[in-house]
C-alpha cells in the first residue's frame, strides 16, 4: 500500500462525508429560505435529514427490482464525479461520469410503466442534450487558459479563470439551473414539490428507501456543481465561497420569480444563450 | 403511425383538487382526444333534496360545493321565495352580495394560485394563498364559517353584519386589495406566465356560442354574459359592468378573471356604502312551495342554473342543478384537442376553473 | 420576470405570514361555528332539533331520557342552536377533534320538583 | 301553482323546434328530467340574451326520444346523465357513456328513476 492510496481513501471519505452533511444542510437552507421569499415560516434547516431519515425506514414498495439498481447506481455515479473532482482528476472524465449519473436516473425513469416517468425521462434526455454541451464548452475553455484538462491545474493557475472566462461562466449559471432543477428549468421532475404536469416526473415511481437514496443522490450533484463552479476562483476558496453564496442566491431568487417553461425554450435558451456565450468567449480565447 | 400513449390524467393529480378524470390519448406530447370519465362523486344529491323538507335543503344544497356554496343556497333560496311569493328585505339582499362577491373573491383567488402552481410558479402561488387568507378571515368572521357560510336563508340572511364589523371588512378587503396591487402585474405581465398561457386553447367567439360556454369563459370569448345584470339579490342597484376579452385564449380568461376580483372588490365597498337599514330575515312559517320555476345566479365559474318543482308540501318534487362546470366541459374538451401536455394543467383546469363535486352532484 | 423580484425581496425582509402551527395557533372569531355542546341540565326532549337537524345527526329519546350526538354526521350548522326552546345548545368557536364516538347526555329522573334524583351525565361512547 | 312558461312539444316536433332555436342563437341551458307515476317529462332550457325558453315534452314510460346532440353539442352530457339516473331512452347520440356517465357497472341502474318522494332503487 502506497501513501497515495491513502490518500485518495482519506479523501474520499472525507468527500462522502462532506458531501453528504453539506449537501442535506444546503438543501436546508434552500427550502428555508425559498420559504422566506414567499412570506413563509419554513421548515427547520436540518429538515432534509429527517425526510431522508423518514424515507428510509418506510416500506420498500418498488414498480420492478431494476428501479434499485438505477437509483443506486445514480447515486455511485453521483458521488464518485464529486470524489474524482476533489481528487483532481481528469475534468472530461469527471464529466462524462456525472453524466453516467444523469443517465442511470433516465433509465430508472424508463424502467416503469407510468407514463408520468417515461415523458419525464424524455425530458431529462433532453434536459441532459441541454446542459451537458455547456459543460464541455466550459471545460474546452478551461483547457485553453490553463492547457491542461485536469481540474488539479486550475487552482495552480496564477489569475482565476473567472477573468479569462466570464461568459462561459454566464453559460455555466443556466446549466446549473437545469442541474439543480429549478424554475424556469424543471421540465423533468422539480427538486422539492410535486410537479403539476408529470405529477413527479421521473421520480413519480420511486418510493421510499429507493427515493432517499435518489434524494441524496441529489445533494452529491448539487454539491459536484458548486465546486465546479468555485474552480472558477480556484486559488482563493475564501472569494470562490462568495461566489458560490452569491450563484446559489441568484438560483433561489430566479427559480421565485419565474413560472415553469416548457422544454423546446429550455433547449432555445441553453442553445442559443448558453452555448453562444460559452462559444464566443472560447473563440475569443483561441484568437 | 405514430406511437400513441394514452394518459389518465387524475381522478389523483396535483393539479386537480377535484376529482375528474381526463383519459389523454397523446401523440408524442400532442393531445389528439381528451375523454372526461365522471362520476367519482357522484352523491345523488338532487334525490337526497326530495327527500329533505325545503328548509333543511338550504343546508344540503349548500354543501353541494365547496368553493361556491354560498351561490348554490342563494340561488336555491331565491328560487323558493319565488315559489311562495316573498320579498326579500333590502339589508339581507345587500348581506347577500357583499356574500356572493366575497365568495367569487376567494374562490378567483383559489383559481389564481393552482394556475400559478400549474405553472411551476410557487412563490406565485404562495403570495395568492397568503391574500385569500385575508378573505377567508373576513368570510370568518362575518359568517361564522370558512368555506360553508350557512348563511343564506329562505326569507333572508341568518346573520347580520354589525356596521363596525362591516367597517373593520372593509379595511381588511382594502389590505387585501392592496396586496393583490403587488401580484395582479405578476400573473398579467410576466415574461414565462404571458408566454405559457397567450394563443393557448383559444375559443372563438362562435365556438364559444356553439358550445355553450358560460361565465369567464364566454366572457374572455366577447360574450358579454354575466347573470348579475339579470339584477337579482342588490345587484340592480349597484354599478357594475360585465367584464369582457375578445381574444378567447388562456390568457384572456386569466385578465378576466383578475379583473373580475377587483370589480369584486369594488362591488362590496358600492355595497357596503349604500347598506340599507332594517330586518335582515323574514319569518317563513306556513308558507310552502307550489309551482315550477327556474332561477339562475353568477357563479364565480359561471350560471348556475335551478329548476325546482314544488307541490305545496314541504318536500320538493324536482331540483335540477346545471352548474357552469356542466356548461364549460365541451369547450375544455375542445380546449384540449391539440393541445401540448405540458399545457393541459394550464388550459384544462385552469381556464376553465372545474368544479368537479358541482358537475356531478 | 422581474415583477416578481419586488415582491419576493420584500417577502425576505418581512416576517412570515404563516405561524408554526400546532404550536402557534390563531383564536377563532368570536361568532365561528366550531362545535355544538348541549347543557342537559336545561333539555326537556322537546325532539325540535332532531325534526329540524338536515343530516340527522341528533337522536333525541323520550323515554330514556337521552340527546345522542354524532359527530361524525353534524354539520355544525347550528340550526339545532336555533330552534331550541330552552337554549341549552350552544355554538362554541373552538374546532372540536374528529371523532367517531357519539356523545350521549343522559338525564336521570326528576323528583317532580325541579331536582334530580341522579346526576347526569355525558358519554362519549 | 304556479307553472312555468313552457311550451308543450310532441317527441316528433322535438328536432324541428330544437332547429328553429338554433338557427335564432339560442344556447342550451341544460336539459331537466323528472319521473312522474305514469311516465317521464323532459324539459329543455334555452337561453338568448338572458331570457329563458323551456320545451316540455311529456313521454310515456319506455318511450323512445331523439338526441338532440346533432344541433345542440352540449346537450350529450344532460342526454346521458338522464340516460343514467333516470333511464330516459335517448337515440342518436354520438358520444354514448351507455347509462353509465356516473354510476359504475356495479351501482343501481337508474338510481333516480322512481317518482318523486320515493327511494331510488336499491
Amino acid at each position: 500500500m502506497n501513501p497515495l492510496f491513502w490518500s485518495w481513501s482519506a479523501v474520499t471519505i472525507a468527500t462522502v462525508l462532506g458531501g453528504f452533511l453539506l449537501g442535506g444542510f444546503l438543501t436546508g437552507i434552500d427550502r428555508k429560505l425559498t420559504a422566506r421569499m414567499q412570506n413563509r415560516v419554513g421548515p427547520p434547516i436540518v429538515q432534509p435529514f429527517f425526510d431522508v431519515i423518514k424515507l428510509w425506514g418506510k416500506e420498500r414498495v418498488m414498480v420492478n427490482p431494476m428501479q434499485l439498481l438505477y437509483a443506486n447506481t445514480y447515486l455511485f455515479f453521483s458521488v464518485a464525479s464529486l470524489v474524482l473532482l476533489i481528487l483532481g482528476w481528469d475534468l472530461l472524465m469527471i464529466l462524462f461520469i456525472s453524466a453516467f449519473a444523469s443517465v442511470a436516473l433516465v433509465l430508472g425513469g424508463y424502467s416503469v410503466e407510468s407514463p408520468y416517468a417515461r415523458i419525464a425521462s424524455q425530458r431529462e434526455i433532453i434536459q441532459i442534450a441541454a446542459a451537458e454541451p455547456v459543460l464541455v464548452l466550459a471545460m474546452v475553455g478551461m483547457f485553453l487558459v490553463t492547457g491542461d484538462f485536469t481540474a488539479a491545474a486550475i487552482p495552480e493557475h496564477p489569475r482565476p479563470l473567472l477573468v479569462d472566462l466570464p461568459l462561459v461562466f454566464v453559460a455555466l449559471l443556466i446549466a446549473i439551473g437545469i442541474k439543480l432543477r429549478k424554475s424556469p428549468f424543471d421540465v423533468s421532475t422539480s427538486a422539492h414539490h410535486a410537479h403539476q404536469e408529470l405529477v413527479r416526473g421521473i421520480y413519480t415511481e420511486f418510493a421510499g428507501p429507493t427515493l432517499a437514496v435518489l434524494e441524496v443522490g441529489h445533494w452529491f450533484e448539487m454539491i459536484f456543481f458548486l465546486v465546479f463552479l468555485g474552480l472558477f476562483w480556484a486559488p482563493d476558496w475564501r472569494i470562490a465561497g462568495l461566489l458560490l453564496t452569491s450563484t446559489f442566491i441568484l438560483e433561489l431568487l430566479v427559480d421565485n420569480i419565474s413560472a415553469r417553461y416548457t422544454w423546446s425554450w429550455l433547449l432555445k435558451v441553453a442553445w442559443v444563450g448558453g452555448m453562444g456565450l460559452a462559444a464566443v468567449n472560447v473563440a475569443w480565447l483561441y484568437l | 403511425m405514430r406511437q400513441r400513449t394514452v394518459i389518465p390524467f387524475g381522478p389523483q393529480h396535483p393539479v386537480f383538487p377535484e376529482p375528474l378524470q381526463l383519459k389523454l390519448h397523446l401523440e408524442e406530447e400532442r393531445v389528439i382526444e381528451a375523454i372526461p370519465v365522471l362520476g367519482y362523486v357522484h352523491r345523488g344529491l338532487e334525490k337526497l333534496a326530495e327527500q329533505k323538507d325545503f328548509v333543511q335543503n338550504v343546508f344540503l344544497i349548500e354543501r353541494l360545493c365547496g368553493i361556491c356554496s354560498f351561490m348554490h343556497a342563494l340561488c336555491y333560496c331565491q328560487g323558493i321565495e319565488s315559489l311562495i311569493g316573498l320579498q326579500v328585505p333590502d339589508r339581507a339582499r345587500f348581506l347577500r352580495t357583499i356574500w356572493a362577491e366575497l365568495a367569487r373573491l376567494h374562490s378567483h383567488h383559489l383559481w389564481l394560485g393552482l394556475l400559478a402552481d400549474a405553472l411551476g410558479f410557487e412563490s406565485l402561488f404562495m403570495q395568492v394563498f397568503r391574500n385569500r387568507e385575508i378573505i377567508m378571515d373576513v368570510i370568518e368572521a362575518t359568517t361564522g364559517g370558512r368555506m360553508i357560510f350557512c348563511s343564506c336563508l329562505i326569507g333572508g340572511v341568518r346573520r347580520d353584519i354589525p356596521n363596525d364589523l362591516l367597517k373593520e371588512t372593509i379595511a381588511r378587503l382594502d389590505q387585501a386589495e392592496k396586496l393583490l396591487d403587488q401580484i395582479a402585474p405578476v400573473i398579467l405581465a410576466e415574461y414565462t406566465v404571458k408566454e405559457r398561457t397567450a394563443n393557448l386553447g383559444i375559443v372563438t367567439k362562435e365556438q364559444a356560442r356553439k358550445l355553450g360556454a358560460v361565465g369567464p369563459v364566454a366572457r374572455a370569448s366577447g360574450i358579454a354574459m354575466d347573470m348579475r345584470t339579470l339584477g337579482y339579490a342588490a345587484y340592480g342597484d349597484l354599478d357594475f359592468a360585465p367584464i369582457v376579452e375578445e381574444a378567447g385564449d388562456c390568457y384572456a380568461r386569466i385578465v378576466v378573471r383578475v379583473k373580475e376580483m377587483y370589480q369584486s372588490f369594488d362591488l362590496i365597498k358600492q355595497a357596503a356604502k349604500r347598506m340599507p337599514k332594517g330586518e335582515h330575515a323574514l319569518p317563513i312559517k306556513r308558507l310552502l312551495p307550489d309551482g315550477e320555476t327556474v332561477v339562475r345566479v353568477e357563479q364565480p365559474r359561471g350560471e348556475l342554473m335551478y329548476y325546482i318543482r314544488a307541490n305545496g308540501s314541504k318536500k320538493l318534487e324536482r331540483v335540477r342543478v346545471r352548474t357552469p362546470t356542466y356548461a364549460n366541459i365541451p369547450p375544455l374538451l375542445h380546449m384540449l384537442t391539440g393541445a401540448q401536455l405540458a399545457n393541459v394543467a394550464a388550459v384544462a383546469v385552469l381556464s376553465i376553473d372545474p368544479c368537479i363535486s358541482c358537475v356531478e352532484r | 420576470m422581474l415583477e416578481m423580484l419586488g415582491n419576493v425581496i420584500k417577502n425576505t425582509l418581512a416576517t412570515p405570514a404563516t405561524r408554526r402551527f400546532p404550536a402557534v395557533q390563531r383564536e377563532p372569531f368570536p361568532g365561528t361555528r366550531g362545535h355544538i355542546r348541549m347543557d342537559s341540565d336545561c333539555c326537556i326532549f322537546c325532539k325540535r332539533c332532531e325534526i329540524h337537524c338536515p343530516p340527522d345527526a341528533i337522536v333525541v329519546d323520550r323515554q330514556d331520557r337521552t340527546w345522542i350526538l354524532d359527530p361524525n354526521r353534524c354539520i355544525v350548522c347550528g340550526k339545532c342552536v336555533e330552534v331550541c326552546p330552552k337554549d341549552c345548545i350552544t355554538m362554541f368557536p373552538h374546532h372540536r377533534a374528529v371523532t367517531r364516538v357519539r356523545i350521549r347526555e343522559i338525564r336521570g329522573e326528576d323528583d317532580g320538583r325541579g331536582r334530580r334524583l341522579e346526576p347526569m351525565a355525558t358519554k362519549e361512547e | 301553482m304556479r307553472e312555468l312558461e313552457a311550451i308543450e312539444i310532441g317527441v316528433d316536433q322535438l328536432l324541428g323546434e330544437a332547429h328553429l332555436l338554433a338557427q335564432d342563437g339560442w344556447r342550451l341551458v341544460t336539459i331537466t328530467c323528472a319521473r312522474s307515476e305514469d311516465g317521464c317529462e323532459v324539459i329543455y332550457h334555452f337561453d338568448k340574451d338572458l331570457k329563458l325558453k323551456h320545451l316540455r315534452l311529456q313521454l310515456a314510460l319506455e318511450q323512445e326520444v331523439p338526441s338532440i346532440m346533432p344541433i345542440f353539442f352540449p346537450a350529450y352530457l344532460a342526454e346521458n346523465e338522464a340516460m343514467n339516473l333516470y333511464g330516459l331512452r335517448v337515440t342518436g347520440l354520438n358520444i354514448d357513456y351507455g347509462g353509465r356517465l356516473f354510476t359504475t357497472a356495479e351501482a343501481p341502474r337508474h338510481p333516480m328513476a322512481r317518482p318523486a318522494g320515493a327511494r331510488g332503487e336499491e
